[in-house]
């Protein structure tokens, strides 16, 4: 049995939230515009006032330099931000997973150089995990270090990089020794300054013109041995760890929340149909089911828990709410909308055409499936 | 879950496996007389609301076990009786009490003097009436106000809901009630109880639904087509998480109602019960694609869980009312902004606000 | 691209149409009560009454004793008597799919014997196909026939054969080779009469305690060469060859017609709120969509073609629309149903709980994408 | 489909086909004065819709040769308005005339005399209003009945659909139409107009959906994942069946209406137009989940027809005005049964029935 245990917020979670809401508030009153969560633009200026709040890299332990704090309050953070329309892109990577990754993989070195750094919202990170012809099949990457004198020459191509164009390193999934049979084993996990020799970084612009996502190249980039992650060859224990923070968080399903919000505003006023209430309950009913779950699971995160298959479902089940959310936006809205109108509309135009784009992250909902089903076997198999 | 609604659940589990083990699952899902005395004795069907430590947690735990083990028994309808009348200030006498508030009619009152009232109607899809020696009711005033009442049924047209669970209609011919059989509280309305009844089934459901998981898991693992186990086929995968995803939301949704404010209550039970609507359905389906036509035979255990979730998804308000009665709390020109709505303040907090006297 | 042609029924068409529809109206005034299509019992004097119309078999060729008329013909008999809710099971089968094979693979006895019994509604078959271990992996049965003096020695079983319990015959897919490799090498058909020493028949009761469904048991049943149906060893070339005819008809998608029907009758002088008449409007338009479909593939079959990628299309929409239809009626009746409950409430709930059954007759959907993915993999092939 | 809608719909194929594979398929995305030109050379621009054998058919021949090449040019436009200006008896001058009929909003008529009507208001989403020298719109009467009238554009705010075809709104600040510009014939209201738009639309959804098909066919086939096509995984496969079968459908439903009864085609177009609603997101969300991002890039075709599909459902009227459109047609107290609507008489009789003043 999957466990969503739900325990409300305690009264400093509520403060917290409630200092973030503040924030927010006085960010918009300041010219901060809505924008759809991870997917809009990164604000580097944004992320460096959110830090100085010590709002990022919450959850890096006091004796790494961090405001060592619980995940249910970066979920907090998070989820207040995001329902703001905040442009949290810049930080994200290095809030979301990079620290993660220091803390329990990173060298003494590492932790010293970059967590202080994470926290002051100084350092940039983005992900080099996909390539051309590996997509969903992680373990196929090509890219691959050879062995030098003092670290690693680095060659390949990495596609579909977040936010590659303006942070500091990318921290790169490659081989860094042959494949023989299981495919999983010989991969690494390497940080790569975006600005060493070799590197270069092309744009791949979606479909409404947005620069989110880059291919970076590689062609013979020098990689020192000290800024190997974690051991040699564990690159995809290291990268498989780390899925339960990545795919449970309130970002799975909050990209329409600011929109939803505002179409809320709308509707308080007018003359609404039967037919919307009935909506619009629904829309409650599953937000107020996912949140408990993603809240349940950011709660046993901080009892040293995994819970791995609870933060795949939400995942697959936010990505739906998303989807069905932007439908139901698209019928309120009730007609033809301009891509270029300003507002509410505008928005909402972003996020029909680019709501394909949102059930890619996190790998897809296809891939998690099997990573369910084949832990619901597992499960039942040792309770047998 | 507090350690005391574990306990219930455990407990209930238990006795009602060990039960069908013995006696086959078919067995345990139709009235069972020698079965509900022993759960009456071990206090199952009495559990006192008045209790400090017994709160929505506890009587959910005792509906989840109910679900899991498609027991057919009312136990959760006791429950939510015995609540009703604690809340109302009516003191049952013993026997099975049963609320009669699935549907939302009420009775109508047509007499009153100072030793009761005459009430008058009929109360459709009454849960386990033939089995009752009371049923809770409410019933409207001339002014439109309405009174809860205990009264012994008279006469009755049986039915059933899908799982063959009794539902019957209990015809009150102008009956007398008398006054200590009349709630004098108006805190708690049709709408208060109906609420409870619903989460009650959605906390039902989501045992019912852990107990399907179960059996799609197991099953997909074990039959094979094509040299493999069904379960190795994508097609399968989906159906399977769609199974699993289902529960959990249930679940989670159902929880979600334990750490509401007390003023949210009713809101949040609402939503418990519209996403057990959205729910159901495909969780149900997808089961029964994973078993094929195997599932959907008379002896297979499969069904006992999934009529019960088409039946069950239904009763206490449909998802289709209980998602209206939320837009109208949601959209109007005062209401606060959604966000506020979905992120509440903590329960403590606001039940102070509140007073004491909300009934839940 | 897949082709839809539309046509209209001819006047010829329209005529045979109004002669159906006053033949149920006839049957319903003398008492017919109202089905869910295939999926209600069979009523042996009803079939006779509709074979004495000469709408039985009705494609069979003149040469062969039949009526000789088209799929379009047949098309509007069987939907016209699916939207009155006959109970067509007993000479479905035969009527279906046996009449077609016998023309097809039949002996010159076979068709003397069998094809002029079907049309006069005299003789009633049933499928034995799917096994206890095969279920949607047909070529997987173990059902063996082995040789002997003049014919063969059957054993095995069946099960979900539809019917078995009052037909004459079960044609039944057999080993009649081991599976070397290719398991879809040495199988055939065998026409088995089922009041043959050896055959037992045993009940298959569904959930509301329905019986269409039984287990067929073959123990040394001797089948005279003589009704070996087509060749020995192309058993399962001469059944995937009739699939077309098998997924495409209105049987796949009416079966809940005669309740939305009902419905319709009762919500015409309601006060109907507007998201019912929305919802309604979606099942018209669904429901024009499915029909036309449908339609032009029995113009595709007069034509001489074999549109079974369409038929496949067809089936798993019109499971589709069954389903999403009874959720639609199961919220305009809004709220409970009581099973044991007379006219529309008993009927709809009955098609509430049978409807997971509804999808598993005629191959599985998750089969049939596989059979429409390979066949437009190859039809892209063809063309490039 | 007939020889000459075949024709209609090869050759222009094979015009664009050429032309995409010149100069790539954004270019002939977007407004090319070349090419239409060419176009307007070989007649497409001004299909006669007075010929005999020019019907609903080839109209919507065309609309799916411009949507299988997602051609961004008003072929569409050019013969909607065609038809509108013949059915209404309005003489059009030279040049490109363009309906302003999507949004259903009208004009107002402020005046009128002998000599024709003074009409005011805007008109919003007129599609290529930058590129017509005609608008053709209804107005209103302060008797609620309504004119067509033919207008030349005067003040424009630029606007697009998510594909950036041109939706501008054309203001109309008491402009002066003359009588030979208006029309006098009723029977073509807004309804039709609009009716028939969204049929032309559901058509030209159904060519882009073709496409998608090729496209997501061919990709499954060559794109390999742990060591195979991505085609041969089932989840792939059912999204593929999942865009085959919405374009089936949608020229299935859009076919339908060339054998409906005059007097059911509004109800037919309805019907095609909500199909296309309810299968237009479907296909549209698998061929991106095959495709994974790369589908989703600026050079990728792909977007250039489903973003198409987004903006073609909406507009003519949305799924949810038509569906209710069509509720209102199917319920009221002397309505015919539903399946005798489903199964309407035969055209020929009909239209001898209705006799022929019948609009389309």
């Amino acid at each position: 049995m999957m466990r969503f245990a739900a325990e409300p917020l305690t009264h400093d979670e509520l403060r917290l939230r409630d200092e973030v809401r503040e924030f927010m508030a006085q960010e918009r009153a300041n010219g901060l515009s809505v924008g759809l969560g991870i997917n809009a633009a990164a604000d580097m200026e944004f992320s460096r006032r959110v830090a100085a709040r010590g709002w990022v890299g919450m959850t890096i332990p006091k004796e790494h330099g961090g405001p060592g704090r619980t995940a249910v309050e970066r979920f907090v953070v998070v989820e207040e931000m995001l329902a703001a329309g905040a442009p949290i892109s810049a930080h994200w990577v290095g809030d979301r997973q990079t620290a993660q990754m220091f803390v329990r993989f990173g060298s003494e070195e590492h932790q010293r150089e970059f967590l202080p750094r994470i926290v002051a919202g100084d350092v940039w990170f983005c992900l080099g995990m996909s390539e051309p012809d590996s997509g969903s099949d992680l373990a196929s990457v090509r890219t691959r270090a050879t062995r030098t004198e003092g670290g690693w020459l680095l060659n390949g191509q990495k596609v579909w990089t977040s936010g590659a164009q303006y942070s500091d390193y990318v921290i790169t999934l490659c081989r860094t020794s042959p494949a023989e049979g299981r495919k999983h084993i010989g991969l690494s996990q390497l940080i790569v300054d975006l600005r060493a020799e070799g590197v270069s970084v092309s744009p791949i612009r979606l479909l409404n013109g947005f620069h989110h996502f880059n291919e970076v190249h590689f062609d013979n980039v020098f990689v020192p041995d000290s800024m190997v992650l974690g051991n040699v060859g564990d690159g995809w224990h290291q990268v498989t760890s780390e899925l339960a923070h990545e795919r449970s968080g309130p970002d799975r399903f909050m990209s329409v929340m600011p929109v939803l919000a505002l179409m809320f505003e709308q509707l308080k006023t007018a003359d609404v149909p039967a037919d919307v209430r009935t909506s619009l309950g629904r829309t409650f009913a599953t937000y107020m089911t996912l949140r408990s779950m993603s809240l349940s699971i950011a709660r046993a995160l901080d009892r040293g828990e995994t819970p791995a298959v609870e933060a795949a479902l939400v995942k697959d089940l936010g990505t739906q709410f998303e989807q069905e959310a932007i439908e139901q936006l698209r019928t309120l809205a009730g007609g033809e909308l301009d891509p270029g109108a300003p507002g509410l509309e505008g928005l909402l135009a972003d996020a029909v055409i680019t709501a394909p784009t949102f059930t890619l992250r996190g790998g897809t909902n296809e891939v998690l499936r099997t990573v369910v089903w084949k832990s619901l076997r597992r499960t039942r198999k040792e309770s047998a | 879950m507090s350690e005391l609604a574990q306990e219930l659940f455990s407990a209930l589990d238990d006795i009602v496996g060990a039960r069908a083990a013995r006696d086959g699952h078919g067995a345990v899902a139709t009235w069972d007389p020698e079965l509900w005395a022993a759960l009456n004795e071990q206090g199952y069907a009495s559990i006192d609301p008045a209790e400090p430590e017994v709160g929505l947690a506890e009587f959910c735990a005792v509906a989840t076990a109910v679900g899991a083990q498609a027991l057919g028994l009312p136990l959760v309808e006791a429950g939510l009786a015995a609540w009703m009348a604690a809340s109302a200030g009516i003191k049952l006498p013993g026997g099975l009490a049963v609320p009669a508030v699935s549907t939302g009619e009420v009775l109508t009152v047509v007499d009153r003097d100072d030793d009761g009232l005459v009430v008058d109607g009929a109360l459709r899809r009454v849960p386990w009436g033939r089995h009752a020696e009371v049923v809770l009711a409410f019933a409207r005033h001339g002014d439109g106000t309405t009174s809860l009442v205990a009264l012994e049924p008279q006469r009755m047209t049986e039915g059933s809901n899908f799982a063959g669970e009794p539902r019957d209609t209990v015809h009150v011919e102008r009956q007398r009630v008398d006054a200590g059989q009349v709630s004098t509280d108006s805190a708690l309305g049709p709408r208060e109880a109906r609420a409870r009844g619903a989460l009650l089934r959605a906390a039902a459901a989501a045992g019912a639904m852990d107990s399907v998981v179960d059996l799609v898991v197991e099953y997909a693992g074990q039959r094979h087509q094509f040299g493999q186990p069904i379960g190795s086929f994508q097609a399968i995968q989906q159906h399977v998480v769609t199974v699993a995803q289902a529960a959990a939301a249930t679940r989670a949704a159902v929880e979600a109602t334990f750490m509401a404010a007390p003023e949210h209550r009713v809101m949040t039970a609402a939503a418990a019960k519209v996403t057990l609507g959205i729910q159901a359905g495909r969780h149900a389906r997808s089961a029964h694609q994973v078993f094929g036509a195997i599932g959907a035979t008379e002896e297979h255990r499969l069904h006992l869980l999934t009529r019960r979730l088409w039946s069950w998804q239904d009763e206490y308000g449909t998802q289709h009312e209980w998602a209206h009665y939320l837009g109208d709390r949601l959209i109007f020109p005062e209401a606060p902004g959604l966000w506020e709505v979905l992120t509440p303040p903590h329960p403590a907090v606001a039940a102070r606000e509140v007073g004491e006297s909300v009934p839940w």
